[in-house]
């Protein structure tokens, strides 16, 4: 029993998801609204406490199952406010379109609960679990627009295909616990560091566990799923899975490649380079001939994992002979940090868009991009948001977009991988193309009603928010890249 | 004398098996079926490496823990997803793959 | 007033930056309001570029008006030690006059914007941060933020031509604003997908950690790299700089944007290339421009050349001028491929002097646009009888055009052709060869639009109610187009002054090349 | 600032300055009493007062300028213009008695021109912009003239064009005015192009535009000799455009679409002299060329020739006299191939007074018969116009070279000057020529103003005063400045000694003889076909009709001109600018974003919404890459 006060941050969240579903049993029907104001309230309430409370306290949990250090704080107060944002972002979609309200709002934060464990796992089984946990939270939520027969199909799609991913990633862990005897990541470390030869059986196991997380993040060609799931599935949900889970995912492989697969990812690298290319090119090659706007974000999603498994591929540099000195961990350091910061930019900037979308869907009733027309005089200030996270998205100044994609790549490219940074900002280009297309839907074509959309309060200051934060961290990234180093340094090896 | 290898290449017929069944089956609850084989191919595998391994005892257990959560999971797993399908169901009076391409391209 | 110097060049990037953010928050009703903050700002901001202009010291020389902010520190590195992006800002004799060239043409371009019909806030939102980025090219002395202000200058481009552009539609030949403005930012980001390779190649090769210029320069790259690196800055810049073969955004997105965009666009946007491929190519990589400098100078002369024929070849009078920056540019490119003082100079001056002459065309081709809605050459005839104002200051632009003395491209040229003379002299009369055919086009086009008998009938057809009392240019118009002549003319008979400032940085820039060869 | 420092030098530049200054003072009154006067006309004067005076201060300070030149031999002066690296460019005059004569010749001419046009071009629309070009005209003239260096002349030689361009195209709604000022321009243009490169060419082997440098090192040998050669034939070139040889002669022919007082001051007097200015400016490195000499005087030849049969069939008046500009301006170009410098300039005063005078003539006769330009639709004017008609029978005469007019001596020292270089062929051709030239002065002075006087010109009458003045002065000078040639008094050793010591006035008594007795025989001709009709001019012109369409139709060169510049040149051009659109941009550029949207579309169709391709994908992905890496690692 060592020290479960370290825990309270998720003792309090899984408190807050069952007090939800409790309290969501004695308010009537007219007042749901109180269900996501306390969510928010307490989320409020548990991030501050997370950050007073954790800052500065590092320390293994049962015999290293659990790591709270900075990383973990990081990622944890990112979630907590995901949380919150998604949360927020669908109150009115929720109220407008779905049923059960209590159950909506308590499942999301219990994936919350599930991305925060995932962040500080450091044993494959926790991180299974967690993962696990977060899944299932998603297939619910994905397939939650009960009686909308495309929620119902990309709920399908999602668990069958996740269930199949977690066949093969939990293959490939029984492979690593049979082959190297230990699941935690230290361990791990220590035993690939020690051995000369890979055994090709724990090649396959690697690769298997590669190929389950690749599902996680939608990496090509376990990236199917995430277009039919995305355009399926209720707006903030979609949200929630190119920001939330994605983000979360790439967390723990973090921790993972990172505390447990450093010495092996010499080896590793040429597959993840494979990986990255052929995600950033395909994800923005695809979302060139879509029409739904969901899913063409869901191929700019996949293109954006791409350029994240650009970044992992680059932990290491191509000229990398096996001896890690410190210029070598402090190469590795920039790059994670490019990683963390481009999550971050994506993960903002994609919210927006996302939100813009559910607010236009929910007046409009439509997604195909051809039903934005106009809408950049039904709302400027919906529009401009759109506008803004869009740039942000294609990696255009001064939204937050382009310097963690100039961060990344430049970390990348002091790896040696300048070819795959050449691939990535050529599909950056293409990518351009339908980033532009939505623009011009939005600002040049003329719609045919003149209808105003006006934006309710929530929504409006949300928007700001956001908007706010992609120019801040396109402008003056200074601050939140000071909070990403410590992180960093948390994970490094240094440590 | 029955070795790791034999659980290993029963483990990874399963595994295939169930691969199999899962790219060649049309009906969902045989889908999922077929992933419950992939995952007791798991957990065979997982069984042989436990007693099979040179190691402490507690590196040992961790075996039959994660089947244990396998198994847990797996059920989990396999009540949400016959609760998504039921939904299909209602919805689309079929729970034949083939017929759930709305979304596509 | 050190401190004010020392902030000048900030404060010059960021007044347009603030334009934006506070237009944001004005009603989009006050539309006077909207113009005149737009035109005070403009105003401040072309009074500091000249400014800095005509303080920038060239007995001095160097960079001028430095100062540096860390901006975003780098995780320390054992091989480097702790580094940081700093926008690092400062102009050199190569600079300063194109931040002035900015601000002349910004300013010029808000008063002939008065005459936008739509959205007049989003407008002026676009086009300050379009301006804000274009300084910040010009003034950055740091790769990062050469990169960061250019994308900057590219971002608003698709909105400023996809909304209020206009489209091409002959029966035979259609180019609608969307496909301008898709075309011209496409290539913009192609060219500087070119770009952002090859600063992360210099960064990484330098093994330095930073992305200052100034520091880079020192660095003497290895040959190969050079050679391999080299290539790719000045294609990338090269295409913004509408390097044959890839050009073709420029006519077809300039005729799309309208004035005042294609006046900042044709005007600096594209001498932000030539100005990259001189900063970057030519300061950090020597030894690859020496040896790429044929192949440059070549691409240089087609330009000229094939930008001339394909202008006489045009219907539209905007493609005439599309075609003619094209092949003005390409004096630029072949002035900076001699790789001599002169040369180099005359390559400088030319940026500065097409710059100010296409805004000058583009101000009055506009203007002639609004009034009849057609650039058809073959329907206009005889306009001056209406527009003595537009018919002068046309011809104005277009001897400069055609390098007549007095004007500031004749200077230009003549120093172009004398530098290539001293290395390459077939080039060189195939430059003054375009020249010859740039009059024919430049007066075909006169002679047919503006000279001959007006048929009254068909102009009271083509002109729009609204400026059925006064078809010549208004105040405004004609406020932003005599700034321009003036100075074509200032630069065409005094040029000493321009050329001591620009002489000073083109001295540098090759003592810098010398000193590393 | 140079040494030398004399009044005169500082008058020499002031010169241009006074006219500089009257185009801008006019040009921005323009707008000033547009802007503040509603009755614009009631100011209009302000414009030709301006520009009068400054011509009349330059005529005046020219007078500084010549005794200066008499007591001092000139000098040069100078500023930096532009100092570029090695090279420096400084705008600096030279005075010395070419340009000193030139000075007067164009500030005399310029004066009276200006003067007629204030009787010429009243009530037109564009009154004072008339002024002000004139003034411009004049600025760059003058420098141009003045110029101590070539890029200097160039700068000016150019802005003389532009003068001639906005002149020649004054009345630019008329298709036509606009459609030959455009042909000027991109004609000369030709030539321009020519000379700059032979300029830079120049400056690339010395490093220097002054001309006296340029001279002091070609001399010295250290020039390349085909470099040389072939700058100095660029050179050639570019005064083969201005001073309209053949075969670029073609636009000051439809250079006549402007104001005829224009066509009087840039199209036969000043600009189109500017050519044999420059050629004889740059004489010494012209004679360290030989061939290129041979060159200069086989061109003239052909022009002088060639104009010359044009003048004598065409029958516009303007016309007529245009020809016959290029053609003499042919005969001095033929006299600077065998170097005679001084017999050229000669010629070139005195042929730019004649002509200035007929030209004016001839503006006078259309000004009172509403524009008609016919010759043939004119007759027996001469009792209507009585000064308009004698003054033109001077200049005509003194063209046509009947002693002891000017143009009589000016002849003479041309012919002595080809004698002297030993042509005998091409002394002969010459005769030729100089028969011809009496022979259309005699039909455009004779057929105008005898014969009867046509109906629909029997209200014509004598034009004002302002008007016939000039033409009176300019007469009297046609008369009297032949006798330039005679040595005057000690400081004057006559003209050819005056502008090269190194030569002595020469009288051959048998050349003088012989020219005269051609001049009379083509004047008794002109007399007998064009007042007595005892030859018909028809019957001559079908003796040969082939020639005869031939030269009506200017020898085709025009239409072949005009052929290629059609078809060859704007042909080329669109297909350049289609090559453009279809092949680079439509195939190229276009074709790849379309490729790569291509390449999307047949990618997509592996989404193909079936769960079993999805989990087909994972699988085999995973195994694929399995394999994948282990090939790879081995």
């Amino acid at each position: 029993m060592n020290n479960l006060t370290l825990l309270l941050p998720e003792i309090f969240v899984v408190i807050l998801g069952f007090s939800i579903l409790t309290i969501d049993f004695f308010i009537p029907k007219n007042k749901k609204w109180i269900l996501p104001c306390f969510a928010i309230l307490s989320l409020t309430g548990i991030l501050i406490f997370t950050l007073v409370f954790l800052s500065g306290k590092t320390d293994e949990l049962y015999g290293g199952i659990l790591r709270i250090d900075g990383y973990s704080l990081f990622f944890k107060s990112a979630f907590l406010i995901l949380g919150g944002i998604l949360i927020v972002s669908s109150v009115e979609y929720v109220n407008k379109n779905l049923s059960n309200q209590g159950e909506y709002y308590s499942i999301l934060i219990f994936t919350v609960l599930a991305m925060m464990l995932m962040s500080s796992s450091g044993e494959l089984l926790m991180a299974y679990i967690s993962l696990e946990a977060l899944s299932f939270g998603l297939y619910v939520l994905v397939a939650f627009d009960r009686y909308n027969i495309k929620s119902n199909e990309a709920g399908t799609k999602y668990i069958i295909l996740g269930a199949l991913s977690s066949a093969i990633l939990l293959f490939g862990i029984s492979q690593i616990y049979g082959l190297l005897g230990t699941t935690q990541f230290n361990e791990m470390a220590d035993i690939l560091g020690n051995t000369s030869s890979i055994n090709p059986g724990l090649l396959i196991g690697f690769l298997f566990l590669i190929a389950g997380l690749g599902f996680k993040v939608a990496a090509v060609p376990f990236h199917m799923w995430a277009p039919d799931v995305y355009e399926g599935a209720p707006t903030p949900i979609t949200a929630h899975l190119a920001v939330g889970s994605k983000a979360a995912t790439f967390a723990l492989i973090l921790r993972f490649f990172i505390s447990g697969l450093m010495p092996l990812m010499i080896d590793l690298q040429i597959i993840l380079i494979i990986m990255a290319a052929l995600t950033m090119t395909l994800g923005n090659l695809m979302a060139l001939v879509q029409s739904n706007i969901k899913r063409l974000l869901a191929y700019s999603s996949i293109g954006h994992a791409g350029y994240l498994l650009l970044g992992l591929s680059a932990l290491v540099s191509i000229n990398q002979s096996g001896n890690f000195n410190l210029a070598f961990i402090s190469n590795t350091n920039f790059v994670v940090s490019g990683i963390i910061l481009h999550t971050i930019a994506y993960g903002i900037s994609n919210l927006a868009a996302f939100l813009c979308i559910s607010i236009i869907y929910k007046k409009t009733g439509h997604e195909n991009i051809e039903d934005l027309a106009g809408i950049g005089k039904k709302s400027p200030f919906l529009s401009m948001v759109f506008a803004a996270s869009v740039f942000s998205l294609a990696g255009l100044p001064i939204f937050a977009g382009f310097i963690s994609k100039f961060y990344l790549f430049t970390g990348a490219s002091m790896q040696g991988l300048i070819w795959l940074v050449a691939i990535a900002i050529f599909t950056s280009l293409i990518s351009l193309y339908y980033y532009l297309r939505i623009l011009k839907y939005i600002y040049i074509e003329k719609s045919k009603d003149s209808q105003q959309i006006n934006l309710s309060v929530i929504s409006f200051g949300l928007l700001s928010v956001l908007f706010i934060a992609m120019i801040f961290i396109g402008i003056y990234p200074a601050p939140l890249m000071d909070a990403i180093h410590h992180a960093t340094d948390a994970l490094s090896m240094l440590n | 004398m029955i070795e790791l290898t034999h659980f290993q290449i029963l483990s990874g017929f399963l595994f295939a098996i169930g691969l199999y069944g899962v790219l060649a089956r049309r009906n969902a609850i045989l889908v999922l079926m077929s992933i419950e084989l992939m995952l007791n191919a798991v957990n065979i595998n997982l069984i042989g490496y436990s007693i099979f391994m040179n190691a402490s005892e507690s590196h040992r257990a961790l075996g039959h823990v994660i089947i244990i959560f396998v198994i847990t999971v797996a059920a989990a797993e396999l009540a949400l997803a016959i609760a998504i399908i039921l939904r299909l169901y209602r919805n689309k009076s079929s729970i034949n793959t083939d017929d759930i391409n709305i979304m596509k391209w | 007033m050190n401190t004010f110097n020392s902030w000048l060049l900030f404060i010059i990037i960021l007044i347009p930056l603030i334009g934006a953010a506070s237009l944001i928050f004005i009603p989009k009703e006050q539309k006077n309001w909207i113009q005149w903050i737009a035109t005070t700002l403009g105003f401040i901001t072309m009074v500091l570029s000249i400014y800095a202009f005509a303080a920038y010291s060239h007995d001095a020389g160097g960079f001028q008006f430095a100062n540096s902010w860390v901006w975003l520190e780098l995780p320390s590195n054992p091989l480097f030690g702790q580094q940081a992006i700093e926008l690092n800002l400062g102009i050199d004799g190569i600079s300063a006059p194109m931040i002035m060239l900015t601000g002349i043409v910004m300013f010029t371009g808000i008063l002939a914007s008065r005459s936008i019909q739509e959205s007049h806030k989003e407008f002026f939102v676009l086009y300050f941060l379009l301006i804000s980025g274009v300084f910040g090219v010009f003034a950055s002395l740091d790769l990062f933020f050469l990169f960061f202000f250019y994308e900057l200058s590219v971002l608003p481009m698709y909105l400023l031509i996809g909304i209020w552009g206009s489209s091409t539609d002959f029966k035979t030949f259609i180019r609608t604003k969307e496909y301008g403005a898709m075309k011209l930012m496409l290539y913009l980001v192609a060219g500087s997908v070119l770009i952002w390779i090859s600063i992360l190649a210099i960064f990484t090769e330098s093994g330095l950690g930073t992305f200052s210029i100034p520091a880079l320069a020192k660095v003497g790259f290895d040959t190969t790299f050079q050679l391999i690196v080299f290539p790719l800055v000045t294609l990338g810049f090269g295409i913004l700089a509408g390097l044959w073969p890839f050009h073709t955004w420029s006519p077809d997105g300039h005729v799309a944007a309208p004035t005042a965009v294609s006046m900042v666009h044709a005007g600096v946007l594209m001498k932000l290339g030539a100005y990259g491929i001189i900063r970057v190519g030519l300061f950090l990589l020597p030894e690859g421009a020496e040896q790429w400098a044929p192949v440059l100078l070549g691409l240089g002369t087609v330009n000229v050349i094939y930008g001339a024929l394909s202008a006489l070849g045009q219907r539209d009078l905007k493609y005439v001028i599309g075609y003619s920056s094209v092949s003005h540019m390409g004096y630029v490119l072949m002035g900076i491929a001699t790789l001599n003082v002169i040369g180099l100079s005359g390559a400088v001056l030319q940026m500065f002097s097409h710059g100010i002459m296409t805004a000058l065309f583009f101000v009055v081709v506009g203007v002639i646009y609004e009034r009849t809605h057609t650039r058809d050459i073959e329907v206009l005839e005889g306009i001056a009888k209406h527009m003595g104002w537009v018919a002068v200051l046309f011809l104005i632009a277009g001897l400069t055009s055609l390098g007549l003395p007095g004007l500031s491209g004749f200077v230009a040229e003549l120093l172009v052709f004398i530098g290539l003379f001293q290395t390459y002299p077939i080039a060189g009369i195939l430059g003054i060869i375009g020249a010859g055919i740039t009059a024919i086009y430049i007066l075909r086009l006169v002679a047919k639009v503006f000279f001959g008998k007006l048929n009254e009938k068909v102009w009271n057809s083509l002109l729009d109610n609204k400026f059925s009392k006064q078809p010549d240019s208004n105040y405004w118009e004609r406020a932003s187009s005599v700034v321009l002549a003036i100075t074509i003319l200032i630069v065409g008979l005094f040029p000493f002054p321009f050329m001591e400032v620009i002489n000073t940085g083109v001295n540098e820039i090759l003592a810098s090349m010398a000193g590393s060869l | 600032m140079d040494s030398n420092n004399t009044i005169g030098l500082h008058a020499a530049w002031v010169i241009p300055l006074l006219s500089a200054a009257a185009f801008l003072i006019i040009v921005f009154s323009m707008r000033l009493v547009g802007f503040f006067f509603s009755d614009r006309n009631k100011l209009a004067m302000l414009a030709p007062i301006v520009s009068i005076t400054a011509i009349l201060a330059g005529f005046i300070l020219f007078w500084l300028v010549l005794l200066d030149v008499l007591n001092f031999d000139g000098g040069s002066i100078s500023m930096a213009w532009l100092i570029v690296g090695p090279a420096e460019i400084r705008w600096g005059i030279f005075v010395d008695k070419i340009s000193v004569a030139m000075i007067g010749l164009v500030t005399f001419i310029s004066l009276l021109v200006q003067v007629y046009s204030i009787g010429y071009m009243k009530g037109d629309r564009h009154f004072e912009w008339y002024f002000a070009i004139h003034a411009l005209f004049a600025t760059a003239m003058l420098t141009l003239v003045l110029a101590d260096n070539l890029l200097f002349l160039y700068f000016a030689w150019e802005l003389v064009g532009l003068g001639s361009y906005l002149l020649i195209g004054f009345w630019w709604e008329k298709r036509s005015a606009a459609e030959a000022a455009k042909k000027a321009f991109i004609t000369t243009r030709i030539g321009d192009v020519c000379l700059l490169i032979g300029i830079i060419l120049l400056f690339r082997e010395t490093g220097t535009f002054n001309i006296s440098e340029i001279f002091h090192i070609a001399e010295s040998g250290e020039i390349n000799n085909a470099i040389l050669n072939s700058s100095v034939l660029l050179i050639f070139i570019g005064a083969m455009g201005k001073s309209a040889q053949f075969p670029f002669h073609v636009w000051l022919p439809d250079a006549m679409e402007g104001p005829t007082p224009v066509s009087a001051l840039i199209h036969a007097a000043t600009m189109v002299a500017a050519g044999v200015y420059l050629v004889a400016r740059m004489m010494p490195i012209f004679e360290l060329a030989p061939e290129i000499m041979l060159i200069v005087m086989i061109i003239g030849l052909i022009t002088f020739i060639f104009a010359g049969s044009m003048a004598l069939v065409m029958n516009d008046i303007k016309k007529i006299l245009a020809y016959s500009t290029i053609s003499h301006l042919g005969l001095m170009m033929l006299c600077l191939g065998t170097g005679g410098v001084a017999a050229a300039i000669f010629h070139l005063i005195v042929h730019g007074i004649a002509k200035a005078l007929l030209f004016l003539g001839a503006g006078s006769l259309m000004h009172s018969i509403s524009n008609e330009t016919n010759i043939w639709k004119m007759g027996g004017l001469r009792h209507r116009m009585p000064i308009t008609a004698v003054t033109f029978f001077i200049g005509a005469a003194s063209l046509a070279g009947l002693p002891p007019l000017a143009g009589f001596f000016s002849k003479d020292e041309l012919l002595l000057s080809v004698l002297h270089d030993g042509q005998y062929v091409v002394f002969a051709i010459t005769l030729l020529g100089v028969f011809l030239s009496a022979l259309y002065m005699a039909r455009v002075a004779i057929v105008p103003f005898f014969g009867s006087v046509p109906k629909n010109l029997a209200q014509s009458h004598e034009s004002g005063s302002i008007i016939w003045v000039p033409l009176v002065i300019l007469a009297t000078l046609s008369a009297g400045v032949g006798f330039l040639i005679l040595p005057l008094g000690s400081t004057y050793p006559g003209w050819a000694e005056f502008i090269n010591p190194k030569h002595h006035f020469e009288i051959k008594p048998w050349l003088m003889i012989l020219s005269i007795i051609l001049t009379l025989i083509a004047l008794i001709l002109g007399w007998s076909i064009y007042v007595k009709k005892l030859v018909s001019a028809k019957q001559i012109s079908q003796f040969i009709p082939y020639l005869h369409k031939t030269i009506l139709n200017k020898y085709y060169i025009d239409d072949f001109y005009q052929w290629v510049i059609d078809k060859c040149i704007l042909t080329f051009g669109r297909l350049v600018a289609l090559f453009d659109r279809v092949v680079i941009n439509d195939t190229v550029v276009d074709g790849s974003a379309i490729s790569i949207y291509l390449s999307a579309l047949k990618t997509r169709v592996f989404q193909t919404g079936y769960l079993f391709t999805y989990g087909a994908a994972m699988a085999i992905g995973a195994s694929g890459l399995t394999i994948l890496w282990w090939v790879l690692l081995d």
